[in-house]
């Protein structure tokens, strides 16, 4: 790799890293954009740091930003790194694990000092040969502080600001390695230092030295080039977070609906970032209750949708613990709400900022009585605002809770968006009692669909009490009659289950003639569907079923799983997915492959493990 | 909440369900003063929403014809912040009692009072958990045995008025459940208030906590154990209308006009609506054998509520907003064809 | 039965039944006392009246106290009764369909008056023919109320002690009827009215009167026999009820761990009665706080745990959700502590006073992350206490949370119970760290059994960190590792499942050689097992496995279970326990017997369910 | 708490954890305070238990050496109740931020100051949550701007003086990160009081709230923003320590000794250890920038504390008991042979 050759690649991953300081998340932000206006696919994750601000140059405070693009359809932002972009000696340490074999590992020289290992726990001098991938890996060493600082010489910026642009050095060179004009940068920083003149010209002119740097290094270092995708749907894109997918989800649903948007939420990583989100849109009406504790969260948003507004509440994994009492006034109840749980690492406090996907059976069991909710999980960052609006369109259809799962990789990790238009989206149509109905509608039900009537407070003649203690099926007034209590049971689960009128089957991907059917849910679709394509590309042969709706399943499950002579489930968990389709599922030997590290799957240990799988007697 | 022109009578707060209350007990009188209230404000039915947690007191919903929400223990506050929040034309009324407010649920307690929700808060305080049958609450006084305190309880007890001045309180009242006059005097500025309005009432639990406020509730000594506070009035209590209240330093003293020297106009003007709360504070705790009970609305005082304040932001927002649907957010998206 | 016969019973059902002031619940009490000490097995249920005092003759103020005594082993207070006393027409209405045909139903004539049977809700003045009960029901009229005023004609008491002394005319007739000397009773009123002696007096003579007065009625109704029970444990017996069982169950492991007891409990019908018990005892140093809420009294108990105690928290249903999140710090955290629930009919608020199963996925599942904990459940009254000191044996030695599920139903209700000797009662051996222990030990596991050693404040040397956040296995310093997380969530899962290690086997009842087996666990035993008994005295094959450890099962459960031709698995569920056994017993069909109505089985259901299904192709 | 003659440094107390606050945190320096008043304290470490909830000042018992238990958002106040009523010779440190304490903590914290249990509360009040990176908190100024409150919060703050005084604190105190010496005295006076000894120390989140408190923190201009409270001694301030506090009728007010002929003998005397909190509780609330902002001890009053008086009612039962062990227990069954 040391002639000028373009590489032309389907897909590479690129990871930038360094201090909290460095601006790797803007900078990776930028690049991933630039990829994508140039008709990439994308997709990309932010790794925080565990600390909010660790000492500067230390291993806890390192930042990264991973994006992966590519020529055809990506669906994760990608294992290891073809290029990598460390600021520091604790940035190499974080990540030397993740850059490929023979990938190129761009380091600043001027912050690989004495001190700089130090402060990273490195005990020699040589932090490559420590780490042991000084010859598995191309080591582009670029003084990127001092360039900067060339860059900037004379210009009168104070020695901070200099510092604090070679982020731009380090994006002007990524940007020549892959051939991204950085013009369209240019637009996107004028937006972001709108209102400070000066740092948008420092930013720019690091930007295009670093750019030019690139050009001038072409002899001993090769170029990527990746294709625009060609077989992905036409249209406008956007690239969008999980979070704000589902929070616009929510937004477009209430609409939609023409119901006022309510969320009652208390803040906890990773979930935060939906509230933050909706409490922007006062303009669109969102009424937003920072609350005093997750359980004021969910019950200010009960009060809301008791007074009939589209009612939700995000959390993570402590918190939907706390609200579990409240869902099951919903569900005594039956009133609408969207009850977002973006998983963290669990138990207790746990991994704050780690996914993972073990809050399934708390969310589908987690309540006191026989008290079943809809659960349903989104599966990219993109489709948390699809699952989000439909979590919204099942609340007020069906009176019930809805349990929406996502996690901290898809919640925080973006992807690609189609962007949508309200009018195409499918309509909401809550279950109001009509003005003109019998009186008796006020508090009875809609026999088809067991949907109880919505009585909105503030209307004539609707008056009625509603509240968690068993109702007689005819009157709501309080019973505890004992058949009368069964009837109940029995009506509030059958209500549930008739949601599964309403979906869509579940569609197998891969190769549906396969024997080997691998089941996902939720914030794993892409590991699963990159590594079944992966190895059917290959000649192998495997189906996937990725499930989105849990409880109640898509009708044709049972179908579809018996065709299959093998079925794993796989799950960021120890098998809670694989236990629920036993008890609804019976006769199916569901194996389980299961990873409860915090992490993601990697497309690489799936395609290992299925591998050995179809090694095996199939 | 729109007030009509149309006469309610308390028969039209009536609901059809059956009082499950004991007989004797001191919720039934409050039931009685509010629903009468209810009718003289004028408010419809329909645009009352009356919200409560778990207790004998917080059953009162089913018994008022009204939008009704009888949630879960302790959370009546939230979920009434709630309902207001999202609509603020309803006239929101939460019910609650001492464990249901206190104890589970004080922290929404103090945050609503905090925010200052426009809410009506009555607050039924029998000093015991009547429907779980009697154990002891955070306003039972020290010492008492009840079934969870066989030799006596060990805590001091919450002052229901001391706490919701500690959480910034601008409305405070309290009536005891056989004084219908002060009760319905109470609850109609309670509902003018535009604030969290804090109202204690007093009731007898006949059977778990008989006689609790037995002493105040004898009707030939109310006058000399209570006095009724008035905005603007002087402080004037006794079954001859001749004691009143001084001020002696940071101290506050009963004394006799006609004795020594002590006339009307020395006796202190109760003044609600001041912002410093020092001595509708000193009113509030007042205890009795020595002092009379205080009584009436004792703190009145503006402030902006947290349902108008979230009003007017989005008030606000959207007169200066070019975001006006989801397909205009949808159009501020960094986009490119693809 | 109009002559003077003896009927020689087994077992027979008593039911006494009036207003909340009719003082019914000691009437029960002192007759099933008296029966005991005779020798015949007891079991009773109290049936409290929903309201706390409905107005009086309502229906909603109806209290009532069912006893059954047998001459051999009984399971249950019984289905219907063979007597019932009812002091009122409201008591009549609650209870009518409660009688057996042909049983004996003794009613105060003075209570049945026009304005009685007004407040009762009776249309007409033959409430008897109303109900469709005058032919098949012997009815014995006696004028309770005069006869009372007339005992104590004379002897000064004012007219509403004499009126509440009506019990005890009651009382004395029953107890002629079968036969038991009156003395006894003496005895224990004797102890109740210690300070009141007028009251115990014209208790006596009451008493005394109604016996005698049983004796002139003797030609028109015949008395019942009950023998003395020849099939019990010789030994000293009390009847004691499940919440009392419970709270004396911990007494003793705290006792023998040689551990103070502290229980931090917000009250909530039905298990406020263990935490009113326990507050009795600060003679035996027992530490209560009445916490401010659910989630205080788990979290006081957890600081009390760290700081060495036995520690405790009970509740029901809403209350166990809303501990969920505490529940989840000390899986993590590894602190051991009993919560108990008290089941009762959900979800929501629910049937406050009614015995439901419906808390057992929450249970096992309730929690954000792989959280496991150790559940259980009692069966009877009296074994409550086994199982409370079970679960405090299992809590210290594993240094894990144990939910103890009780319920309702025999929470409230008592059943004979053995007098133990705390000697005899197994060890309970805490993990302390050793003194003289490597320091590492503060910090880490016994490496066979997995259980964390207990480093307890107070002692110099173990100082150490605890907390919700994952730890390093071997450090107990924060740690965010990939792999060291995947092992500890190994680890505390490993560690739960080795409690399987000191478990009994789950033993067959009934007849172990049929094809059928009956499964059911908790609280249901009573019924199962009656039926059972029942059906195999008839002929029929039924087996019947009852468990109590859930989570472990116990280890011998597949095998035991892959026996039989057909399993059913009955609960007072929607199907939780078949649901847990389908994800931990593969390849069997479990079928379901379900009642959610907020009522016990009746023995007579199951064995008609039983009888179905053995009429199907086994 | 048993105190030894063994000579303590912080030293002893500092844990080998690496301290992950942002470098300028003003968690550092109370932290070091800390250490510094445990060792000057005499209690051994092992006799120490230092509880907390979540937040980044929870953190804070990973650096102590020390029993320490990181316990769940908010929960911390009940978990010490438990450590101190289950062993109350322990020393109970309870470390707490403003959306841990008064946030989703808030119940547990009302009912731990009124049972009055005997634990230190360090309330890190940094007006902001931090560890969740920047939303607002119980205590942020109405109108501040925060990640959750884009267009400035629109909600009344608690201020944690009077919410402390509503829940019937018998101890209350304040001092300022940066302030080490008022620090250690104030929190060694903490440990010593006997009760629920509440301290609001006034820390700055350099990454989410910076300055916060800063027009205090500038050493120059401190002696003139602030006053530090002694029991005992009068409040005097100031750079030129010539300014004093009197009371005009129920209001403070700030004068100049020498300047209308104010003398020294004019100025109030500091009496922490008043019942009566009137005055106390005005000084707490006195607020910049006409008035100085208070530090030190405010309030500092005796009374039972709850974990006493179950250890009082529990030796008197033990003292009068006949039964002594379960055996005995099971002894006093009504019971027959079979
Ligand atoms: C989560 C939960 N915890 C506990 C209970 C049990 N509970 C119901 S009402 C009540 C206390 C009621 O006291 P209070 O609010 O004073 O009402 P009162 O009955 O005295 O009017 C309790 C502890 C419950 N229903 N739910
Ligand atoms: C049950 C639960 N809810 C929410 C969170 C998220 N959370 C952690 S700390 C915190 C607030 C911290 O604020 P504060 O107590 O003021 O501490 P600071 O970081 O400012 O010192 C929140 C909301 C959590 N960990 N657990
Ligand atoms: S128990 Fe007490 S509070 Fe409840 S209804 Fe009866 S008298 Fe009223
Ligand atoms: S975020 Fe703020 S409070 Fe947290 S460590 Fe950093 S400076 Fe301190
Ligand atoms: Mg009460
Ligand atoms: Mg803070």
């Amino acid at each position: 790799m040391d002639k000028a050759i373009v590489n032309e690649l389907d897909h590479v991953v690129v990871r930038f890293s360094g201090d909290s300081g460095d601006g790797m998340q803007l900078t990776g932000t930028l690049f991933s954009n630039l990829s994508a206006i140039l008709g990439n696919e994308i997709s990309t994750f932010p790794d925080f740091p565990s600390e909010i601000r660790a000492p500067q140059g230390t291993v806890g405070g390192v930042s990264g930003f991973q994006v992966h693009l590519g020529a055809s359809k990506i669906f994760t932002p990608g294992d290891d790194a073809d290029v990598m972009v460390v600021m520091n000696p604790a940035a190499l340490k974080v990540n030397a694990k993740s850059v490929k074999r023979g990938g190129v590992l761009i380091f600043d020289t001027d912050s690989f000092e004495k001190s700089d290992f130090d402060k990273a726990g490195f005990k020699t001098e040589n932090p490559f040969e420590e780490l042991a991938i000084s010859e598995t890996v191309q080591l582009i060493p670029v003084p990127l502080s001092s360039l900067t600082q060339q860059s900037l010489d004379g210009l009168g910026f104070d020695n901070k600001t200099v510092l604090r642009s070679k982020n731009m050095f380090a994006l002007g060179l990524v940007c020549w390695l892959f051939n991204r004009p950085i013009d369209k940068a240019v637009g996107f920083l004028e937006a972001k230092f709108k209102k400070k003149q000066d740092l948008l010209t420092a930013n720019i002119k690091v930007l295009t030295d670093g750019y030019n740097y690139g050009s001038n290094l072409q002899l001993t270092l090769s170029t990527f080039q990746v294709d625009k995708s060609t077989n992905i749907e036409k249209g406008t894109y956007t690239s969008i977070s999980g979070n704000k997918a589902t929070a616009w989800g929510l937004i477009a649903a209430a609409e939609k609906a023409g119901l006022q948007l309510f969320i009652g939420s208390y803040p906890i990583t990773p979930a935060t970032d939906i509230m933050q989100e909706l409490s922007l849109y006062k303009n669109l009406g969102v009424k937003v209750i920072q609350a005093e504790d997750e359980i004021a969260g969910i019950t200010t948003s009960l009060g809301a949708s008791f007074a009939g507004c589209l009612a939700a509440t995000n959390t993570s994994g402590p918190g939907l613990a706390l609200k579990s009492e409240a869902i099951g006034l919903a569900v005594m109840a039956e009133l609408p709400i969207v009850v977002i749980d973006v998983m963290r690492g669990g138990p207790s406090t746990g991994l704050p900022t780690k996914t993972e996907q073990t809050d399934l059976l708390q969310a589908l069991y987690g309540r006191n009585g026989e008290s079943p909710v809809v659960v349903m999980a989104a599966s990219s960052p993109a489709d948390c605002f699809h699952f989000a609006y439909m979590a919204s369109k099942i609340a007020l259809e069906f009176m019930t809770p809805v349990i929406l799962l996502t996690d901290a990789f898809i919640g925080n990790g973006t992807s690609l968006w189609k962007l949508p238009k309200l009018a195409q989206l499918p309509l909401i149509n809550p279950n109001y009692t009509k003005k003109d109905a019998e009186k008796s509608h006020v508090t009875s039900r809609d026999e088809n669909t067991k949907v109880r009537y919505w009585s909105v407070p503030g209307v004539e003649g609707l008056g009625h009490r509603n509240g968690g203690l068993e109702k007689d099926y005819n009157t709501g007034a309080i019973s505890s009659d004992a058949l009368n209590h069964a009837k109940m049971v029995a009506t509030r689960e059958e209500k549930v289950n008739n949601v599964a009128n309403i979906l869509p089957n579940v569609e197998v991907e891969g190769d549906s003639s396969a024997d080997l059917l691998v089941i996902g849910w939720g914030g794993t679709h892409g590991h699963l569907m990159s590594a079944v394509t992966n190895m059917n590309a290959k000649g192998d042969k495997i189906a996937l079923a990725h499930f989105n709706y849990i409880n109640p399943l898509p009708k044709n499950t049972e179908e579809l799983i018996a065709k299959y002579k093998k079925v794993v489930v796989c799950e960021l968990n120890s098998g809670q997915f694989a236990s629920f389709l036993r008890t609804k599922v019976p006769g199916v030997e569901f194996l389980q492959y299961n990873k409860v590290q915090g992490q993601p799957f990697t497309v690489t240990e799936l395609e290992e493990y299925f591998g050995s799988l179809l090694k095996l007697t199939l | 909440m729109e007030t009509t022109n149309i006469q309610y009578t308390a028969k039209d707060f009536k609901s059809d369900q059956y009082v499950r209350w004991c007989p004797g007990c001191g919720d039934h009188a409050v039931l009685n003063s509010l629903q009468k209230v209810l009718a003289d404000l004028a408010i419809p039915p329909h645009q009352t929403a009356i919200i409560s947690g778990i207790g004998c007191s917080s059953r009162l919903p089913y018994y008022i014809s009204s939008y009704g929400f009888h949630t879960i223990h302790g959370r009546g506050a939230a979920v009434a912040t709630g309902v207001k929040v999202a609509n603020p034309s309803l006239a929101v009324w939460q019910i609650t009692g001492d464990g249901d407010c206190l104890a589970i649920g004080g922290n929404h307690f103090i945050h609503s009072v905090r925010r200052n929700v426009d809410i009506n808060v009555l607050l039924f305080n029998n000093q015991i958990y009547g429907l779980t049958k009697g154990q002891y609450s955070p306003t039972t006084k020290k010492g008492f045995v009840t079934k969870s305190s066989p030799f006596g309880t060990v805590e001091r007890p919450f002052r229901p008025a001391e706490l919701t001045f500690g959480a910034r309180g601008t409305f405070f009242a309290r009536f005891l459940d056989v004084d219908l006059k002060v009760a319905q005097s109470v609850m109609s500025a309670a509902a003018k208030h535009k604030g969290t309005s804090v109202i204690e009432s007093l009731v007898n639990c006949i059977i778990f906590n008989n006689g609790a406020h037995g002493w105040l509730a004898e009707k030939e000594n109310r006058p000399d154990r209570t006095i009724v506070l008035e905005h603007g009035k002087p402080m004037i209590f006794g079954k001859e209308r001749n004691k009143g209240l001084v001020l002696e330093g940071m101290t506050l003293k009963v004394v006799t006009i006609g004795e020594n020297g002590v006339t009307e106009s020395d006796i202190l003007i109760h003044d609600a609506h001041a912002h410093d709360s020092t001595i509708q504070l000193k009113l509030a705790l007042m205890e009795g054998p020595e002092m009379p009970i205080a009584m009436g609305v004792i703190r009145e005082v503006e402030d902006e509520t947290y349902d108008a304040a979230v009003e007017a932001q989005i008030f606000d927002e959207k007169a200066k907003a070019k975001i006006k649907c989801f397909d205009d957010l949808v159009a501020t998206c960094e986009q490119w064809e693809m």
